[in-house]
Formats: structure tokens, sequence, C-alpha cells
């Protein structure tokens, strides 16, 4: 009872005018869930939903900024970025882009000239994010068939039409190319797969999942510490004296090398304080 | 199961590759293979190894031989989705169209996990009638000439 | 987040090549700044100076957290490689640059070795160390005439603002 | 009181009955001229053999220098030779034995000898010799200024502290140009005069005299003769230090600068008109300077000067100053009736 009232109290206020983008993409799943249970929203008393949302609202809402908002180490200032950033939250008031994660499960709508009904969806595991800017992207795979299909969206395109975040999950490692080499039914993603509500506080939750592999040769050598991949089972593909092996390319010295850190949380707050300014307006 | 294990030593040289890969799947017993030395980025050029997705008998029965390209009718010599490429295949020469291919094309269009052909006749009609795996959508500004082929595919992406 | 050195590159933020790889560079570079936490001044060639300043301020930097701070801890005991000097970096020079945001370290070109390779060499130093001046401090003295006559300029224009204020 | 002040008005009829026979300026300079080159020839004629004195010369970078001097013909200046260029240049003046000492005033006894610049750790006696300097320079800029007919008198100047921002010259100008008032173009003809004068690089010569020897060179201008005796019952020997620049004597209370190139930036600012006094009106000339080495940009400086166009008051402190270290019974009495004249 109490998740469909708050969410129609939030829409009639105007959902747009929310702090989150994330928070709208939630609500609005959750508003379908309760149509779905045969409640007609606008007979809803205004008094009750007030003090549960209080209540809630304690409980603050995760703070997400999106990775492709943090200029790469260059010029940070430059006008360039400020610039993008602007085109960026202007193209987020008109496209919902909602917080995901490199490992949560999305489904994209974009139009497509060629398809029948102009539109094509597609889901898949998001398995890299990359781009910053307006440029940014974002790998979807899927096993469709037996036949791995990879396709890289860019956020911003103005083709984008629908992003749904079906299952929002982390993975262990920030980059999910070792999947392409892992064995297929990790990647498999059923194409009429309805979301799975989680919750706008609190953690993402983090999928301890390690996948196993087709037998070598791979795309890259995963075992290699460059790539410091944590979500492979290295113990049924390699035996311990090949993986001491690739331990003979281990920098160890790149930890303490003070000139390559880019510590990016002074930076991250500004832009996000300009992110909620101007989404506010 | 060794011979998998020696095969993966090698670090895919190419030489010992070529020997095995056809005893290799044999014993996966897959038809689309999972192993594969050349690298993701290659490009559908000469000498090319590519996997057959429609069911005509010329490309699904095994051969000792993987089919491969010998030919790309392009400018530069190198195939991309909707180009037409002759085959090797059992000992004879055969067109096909490419369907999709490892190399990563433009944006928003789809990268498969394998380089995928299509068996054509010489007007450009499909030698099968069912395509297996699911093709581009942009392969359909090929519609006018080869109509026939996308009525034969069951899935887009 | 860390940048591969590719991007370095072509950021041009290249670091300098020297020794016989990254590993020796590192090491190299740690030696230099070992001797630069005991000495508080010391004499290298130019381009190991240039190179050595960064990580020493950094390290400053790392050390100003405190010595409760795990990460400075682990980033001093990589870079002294003489162990006893980890308790000086916390205790002395941490608090020497309690005020001060960067620019710990001096630098001065100094002429080439009179070795065969007639290297260029630079004299590097932690500031506030206890040896003469690398620079004689520049002398602003109050008493000349063009200061005392702006010292008067001065104190006139804060007489006309305070009658203009009453 | 009455019988004093009585004594004073006929000694003043007496000298300008005097003073009525109108000398031109220039004959007035030549003659003066005059006088001092006859009081140094005789000084000099006094020394008749050369005595070796031992100066030892302080400062950085001569610690340990020793100069074998005559006595009584080498001056700081000729130690200054001895030394560098730079020496010869910069300095401005000469501390022999923590006394101040014009540069080109002849040593007299073995020494310690420091040269002063404008740069020392504490330049205050240099800067006030500067002003000094520069005060003495302006009023002889203004009397060789005028055409021949008109009388130009200059005043005892008050000295003035470097803070206050310019330094003066007081002056009493003919009658006939009472109702004259400086343009911004005859402002700027007194600077190019001065600038001239900087350009020509002349030394000022200082030459201790007894006060009939100033009298006389001073015969014609009744002020003169007042700041004469004034000074004379100032200075603990009953002396006075007359100055000379090109042709210009002048009386100074204290050490002048080495030569006048030492100024680069000279500038008259203003001419005010102060009250009518005895001699007639009393006005005041107003300048601003920089040495050589203290150069201040042409912002600084418009600012600066600004500040030097308005009139400076003379503060209190410098006549108390000066009062206290005369002990003679008739200060007193005189400073008093010379205050108001100002």
């Amino acid at each position: 009872m109490a998740a469909p009232v708050r969410s129609t109290a939030i829409c009639s206020l105007g959902a747009f005018r929310n702090q989150n983008f994330r928070f709208l993409s939630t609500s609005l799943r959750q508003l379908a869930s309760g149509g779905a249970s045969g409640q007609p929203p606008k007979f809803t008393p205004p008094t009750k939903p007030v003090i549960i949302d209080k209540t809630r609202a304690e409980v603050p809402l995760r703070r997400f900024l999106s990775p492709e908002f943090i200029p790469p180490r260059q010029r940070t200032k430059s006008l360039k970025f400020a610039l993008e950033r602007k085109d960026m939250i202007q193209r987020r008031s008109v496209l919902n882009i909602p917080e995901f994660y490199v490992g949560s499960i999305l489904a994209v709508t974009m139009s497509d000239p060629h398809a029948s009904d102009k539109t094509n969806r597609f889901v898949g595991l998001c398995i890299q994010r990359s781009g910053k800017g307006l440029g940014a992207t974002f790998l979807l795979r899927n096993v469709i068939s037996n036949q791995g299909v990879e396709i890289c969206y860019e956020l911003y395109n103005p083709r984008m039409q629908k992003i749904e975040v079906l299952k929002l999950e982390k993975r262990l490692d920030d980059n999910l190319l070792y999947l392409r080499d892992a064995l297929p039914e990790y990647c498999t993603v059923d194409l009429n797969m309805k979301p799975i509500a989680t919750s706008p506080t609190g953690d993402v939750p983090v999928n301890t999942l390690k996948v196993k592999m087709k037998p070598k040769p791979w795309s890259k050598r995963w075992e290699r510490p460059k790539y410091n991949v944590q979500g492979i089972r290295f113990d049924l593909c390699l035996t311990a004296e090949k993986m001491q092996e690739a331990q003979k390319w281990a920098q160890p010295w790149l930890e303490y090398d003070m000139l390559k850190e880019y510590n990016t949380s002074a930076l991250e707050d500004s832009i996000w304080q300009e992110v909620q300014k101007s989404a506010g307006k | 199961m060794a011979l998998t294990y020696r095969c993966g030593q090698t670090n895919g040289g190419m030489a010992l590759a070529r020997r095995f890969g056809a005893a290799l799947s044999k014993i996966s017993g897959t038809q689309h293979c999972a192993f594969s030395v050349s690298a993701a980025v290659a490009a559908i050029q000469k000498m090319t190894r590519v996997r057959v997705v429609d069911n005509s008998t010329l490309g699904n029965t095994l051969y000792h031989r993987p089919p491969r390209v010998i030919h790309v009718y392009t400018k530069n010599r190198v195939g991309k989705v909707g180009d037409k490429v002759l085959l090797a295949i059992r000992g004879q020469k055969k067109k096909a169209l490419i369907v999709g291919h490892k190399m990563p094309g433009d944006r928003m269009t789809p990268r498969f996990d394998s380089n995928n052909v299509v068996l054509i006749e010489e007007n450009g009609n499909p030698t099968g009638t069912r395509i297996k795996v699911p093709i581009p959508w942009h392969l359909r500004r090929l519609e006018g000439d080869y109509s026939k082929l996308l009525a034969i595919a069951h899935r887009f992406v | 987040m860390r940048l591969s050195l590719s991007t370095l590159i072509s950021h041009g933020r290249m670091a300098r090549r020297m020794g016989l790889g990254p590993k020796s560079r590192i090491d190299m570079l740690r030696n230099i700044l070992t001797g630069l936490v005991r000495h508080e001044r010391i004499e290298t060639t130019r381009g190991k100076a240039d190179e050595v300043r960064f990580y020493a301020e950094k390290l400053i930097d790392y050390a100003k957290k405190g010595d409760t701070d795990e990460k400075a801890m682990k980033m001093a005991c990589f870079w002294l490689t003489e162990k006893d000097l980890v308790p000086k970096l916390f205790r002395v020079l941490a608090p020497r640059f309690e005020n001060q945001q960067a620019g710990y370290t001096r630098m001065a070109r100094i002429p080439n070795r009179e070795n065969l390779d007639r290297a260029p060499m630079a004299v590097l130093e932690y500031k506030g160390n206890p040896y003469p001046p690398l620079f004689t401090p520049k002398r602003d003295n109050e008493l000349t005439l063009l200061n005392q006559l702006l010292k008067g300029y001065r104190e006139e224009r804060e007489q006309q603002a305070a009658a203009k204020a009453e | 009181m009455a019988c004093h002040s009585a004594c004073r008005v006929f000694y003043r009829r007496l000298v300008s009955s005097a003073a009525e026979a109108k000398m031109p300026p220039s004959e007035l300079r030549r003659l003066r001229s005059a006088v001092f080159s006859r009081e140094q020839a005789r000084q000099r004629a006094l020394i008749t053999r050369t005595e070796k004195i031992e100066v030892t010369m302080e400062g950085p970078g001569l610690q340990g220098t020793l100069l074998v001097m005559n006595k009584g013909v080498s001056t700081p200046y000729s130690c200054a030779r001895h030394l560098t260029e730079w020496h010869v240049n910069s300095s401005a003046l000469a501390l022999v034995d923590g006394e101040l000492w014009p540069l080109h005033h002849p040593l007299t006894h073995s020494c310690s000898l420091s040269l002063l610049t404008f740069k020392e750790s504490d330049p205050t006696q240099v800067n006030k010799a500067f002003w000094r300097s520069c005060a003495a320079l302006l009023g002889q800029v203004l009397e060789n200024a005028f055409k021949e007919e008109f009388t130009i008198e200059l005043l005892r100047s008050p000295e003035l502290p470097v803070i206050s921002g310019a330094f003066c010259c007081d002056l009493v100008l003919d009658p006939k140009l009472d109702d004259w008032t400086p343009s911004e173009e005859t402002l700027r003809s007194l600077t190019r005069d001065a600038q001239q004068l900087i350009h020509q690089n002349l030394p000022w010569e200082p030459l201790e005299v007894s006060p009939t020897v100033a009298l006389e060179a001073f015969a014609h201008s009744r002020c003169k003769q007042e700041e004469v005796e004034e000074r004379a019952a100032e200075s603990p020997n009953g002396t006075v230090t007359l100055y000379r620049c090109g042709d210009h004597i002048l009386l100074s209370g204290g050490p002048l600068v080495a030569r006048t190139g030492l100024c680069s930036q000279y500038e008259v600012t203003a001419v005010h008109n102060l009250d009518k006094g005895e001699m007639g009106l009393h006005r005041r000339a107003q300048g601003l300077s920089l040495p050589l080495q203290l150069q201040a940009h042409h912002t600084i400086w418009r600012r600066l000067r600004k500040r030097a166009e308005r009139l400076v008051e003379v503060s209190p402190p410098p006549a108390p100053e000066a009062a206290p270290p005369s002990p003679v019974a008739e200060t007193p009495a005189q400073t008093p009736s010379s205050a108001p004249q100002q």
C-alpha cells in the first residue's frame, strides 16, 4: 500500500523537479507496479503519504554522479568540459538516464530507421563504460541463439529513446570485457526480462560471481596483474605455475607512484553541486 | 582435452593452430568455433576464416578445412556488414554475404563474436532457407538486392 | 583514477625515462628522495632533481595526513629506504610545512659537473633547512628614500579615507 | 629686549642701505664665487707640507683595506677613487669615525671611513642629506631662473622630513612680481633647468669658513647675513659651512650629497604663496626627486608627484629639535623672532 501511494504523491508534486534522476526512474517503476494492482492513483488521501514520506526521507538517497561527468586527467577547468556538462544536463532533462554500473542489466530502446517499427530494443549486460563528456558510451553484451552480440551505445546520442535498468548491481571488476572469453551462460540475458526493483537508498548490491572461462587462448591474458581481474575462477583454467608466471609482469611500484594518482573527490563534489543546481532549475 | 591444453600453450601460434583447428572443432563439437586465433579487431579480408550461419548443407557439413575468404568485393578489400565475399568452402568457390563481424563498427551497431556469412548464389538469392543467428538491422539498407535473404532471417538486433 | 603511460605521453605528461626501466627509475628516485629527507639539501643531476621534486612534494602532502594514516605510512615506508627517516618525516618535516599548501622544495641550478660527462647539476632542498640560504634574501628596506616616500603617501591616503569616512 | 630689537632694526637699515646699489644677480654670483675661491685658496695654502694619514675602510667587501692618504688634501671621494667605480658612482656621503662627512671635504686625521649609499641598512642620514641637497638645487635653479632686473632672496628654508613627500625652498621675489603666479609651463622650464644642472653632474664643494668671510660673501643680502649669524651661533666651533655648486654659493645646515648627478628623477612640482613677511611676499617652491639608485615606476611617480604638489606644512617638531641643541643664550630670543617670519 505504502509504495504506490508514496510514488503517486511524488509524481503529483512534479517529479521532474526532483533532485535525483535515478529516483525518478524508481518511482516510475513503482508506479507501474502499483498500476498493475489496479489502484486508481487519483483517489489517494494526501495526509497519510506525507507522514510516510517523511519517515522514509530520513534515509538519504544514494548519491550517484555519472562517471562521464568527471573530466579526464588534463586541464580540468577547460571550457570544453563545462560546455559539455551543460549540454549533458540539458539532454538529461529530456532523456532519463538512470543510475547503472558495469554489471547491471539494461534494456535500451533506440530509434533505428531500418528497424520494422523504427525502434530497436536490446537487452544486455553492461560490460564496460567508457568515454567522458558528451561522447560517453557503454557496452551491452548478450548471447542470442548462441551468438554473442555486443552493442556500444552512446549515452547522449539523439537516437537513444529509453534506458531501463532491469537489474541494478555491481560486479567485482570495473570492466567485464573478460566475459567475451567466459562461458556464454554468464552473459546470456533473457530478452523479455522483467525489471527487478532495488531500493534507492543504501549501497548497490555487489554480485560476487566468479565466472568460468573457455579454454585458452583468450582475447587478452586476463591473468596478468595489469588487468587485476577478480571475477575469474583462475583455479579451473590455469595451474599455479602459470599464475606464478603471470606475476612476472606485475608492476608493484605503480601503486606508489604518486604522480599517477588522480584524486577526483573534490572535483566530484563541485560537479555534483553544479549538476544539482542546474537540474533544480 | 590434452590437445586443448597444448594448443593453449602455443600462444595462438598460427601454424599450430591451423593444424589443430579442424580437429579441435571436431572435439568441441560446436560449429561456431570457440577457438579462434584471429584478433578481435581483425577485419574480414583474404584468408579470414568465417562461420556460415545459414542452414545450407554446403556450409554445415564438416570438412577438414574451415571456410575461408579468398576475395572481398570492395575497393579496399576489407569486408564489412553487407559486403560480398568469395569463399573457399569444401574445395569449391562460393559467393557469400557478410552478416556480422568481430571488428567493432560504428557506435550503436552490433558487434558479433564471430565473423558470420550467409552463402548466396550468383544472383543474390540465399542458398539456405533459414539463418540461425541474429543479423544486424542495418543490413536492411540493402533491401532491394537481398530481400530474399532478409526474409529468411528470423531475428534482428 | 590511474592513467596508462601512453595516455600520459599523449597528454604531454610523460615522465622522464631514466635508469634501466620503470622499476629502476622508481628505485633511483627512491634513493635520491631518501637522501633528500636525510640531508634536506642534496646535489644531483638536473633531470633527476626535477623528477624527484614532484615526489618530494607529494610525500610531504602524505606526511601531513599524520602517521596514523595507513596510506601515508605505506608511502613513507616505500619511499624512504632507510627506515629511521620515517619518524623524521612525520615529526619534523610535516609540522614544518603545516601552514604551507605547496612548494615545500626549492631547486637551484648549479654549474655543470666537472666530471668527464659535464652533466648539468642542480641543488634540491626542503625549505626551512638549517643550512645557509641558497639565494640571498631580497632586501626590502623600509627606510630607503622611495619606501619612506611611499609610506608617507600611504599614511596620507589612510588619513584622507578616515576623514572621508567620518 | 627692546634695546636688542632696536639694534637689529638699526643694523638692517645699514645693510639695506648697502644693498641700495642693486647688483644684478649674475654679478652677485661672480662676487660670491670669488670670495669662495679666495678663501679656499687661502685654506689650501695653509698646508705647506704633506702629511700622511691612514684611512681604514669599512663596508661590505672592504674589511682590512687601509689607504694612506694626504692630510688636508685627500677627501673621501679620492678614497673612493682608489676603490672601484661603483664606489665612486654610488656613494653619496661618508661616515668618518661615526660622523657624517661630505664626500668632498678633506680628511684631517687618521680615521676609519665608510662610504654611504642610498641603499644602506639605515639610510636615514643619507636621505636627509639628499633632501637637503635637492632643496639646495631648487634654490639654485630659482635664483638663476629670473631675468637680471628682478631680485630674488632665498630664505632659510625649513628642513622637511622625507616622509612629508616633498622638499621645499622658501623665497621672496621682487615686489614687482607679487601678482605673478607660475604656470605649468614655468614649472616645467624650472624642472628642465634642474635637469640640466643634474646632467652637468656638478659637485657640492664644502668649505668651512669663519662667519666674517661668510658675511662678506653675503654682504648684499640681509637675510642671508642673519642666517650666517644663526648658523655660526648654532655650530659648536663658531664656523659656518659654505657649499659651492657651479658658481652658486649656499649655506647649509648639514652635509650635502656628493654630486648633482645623484638625482635622477627630479621635478619642481609647485610654487605656493605664503604670508606676507617683512621682506615681501613669501613663496614656497616644492619639488620631488629620487636618487639614481632608487627609481620609481612612472605610475608611482605620478602619484608621489601629485602629493608633492600640495603645500607641505612645516610641522612644529623641526623647530624644537633645532632649538635644544643650541645652548647659546641669545638663540631663544632669536628663534621666536625668526619663526614668525617663515
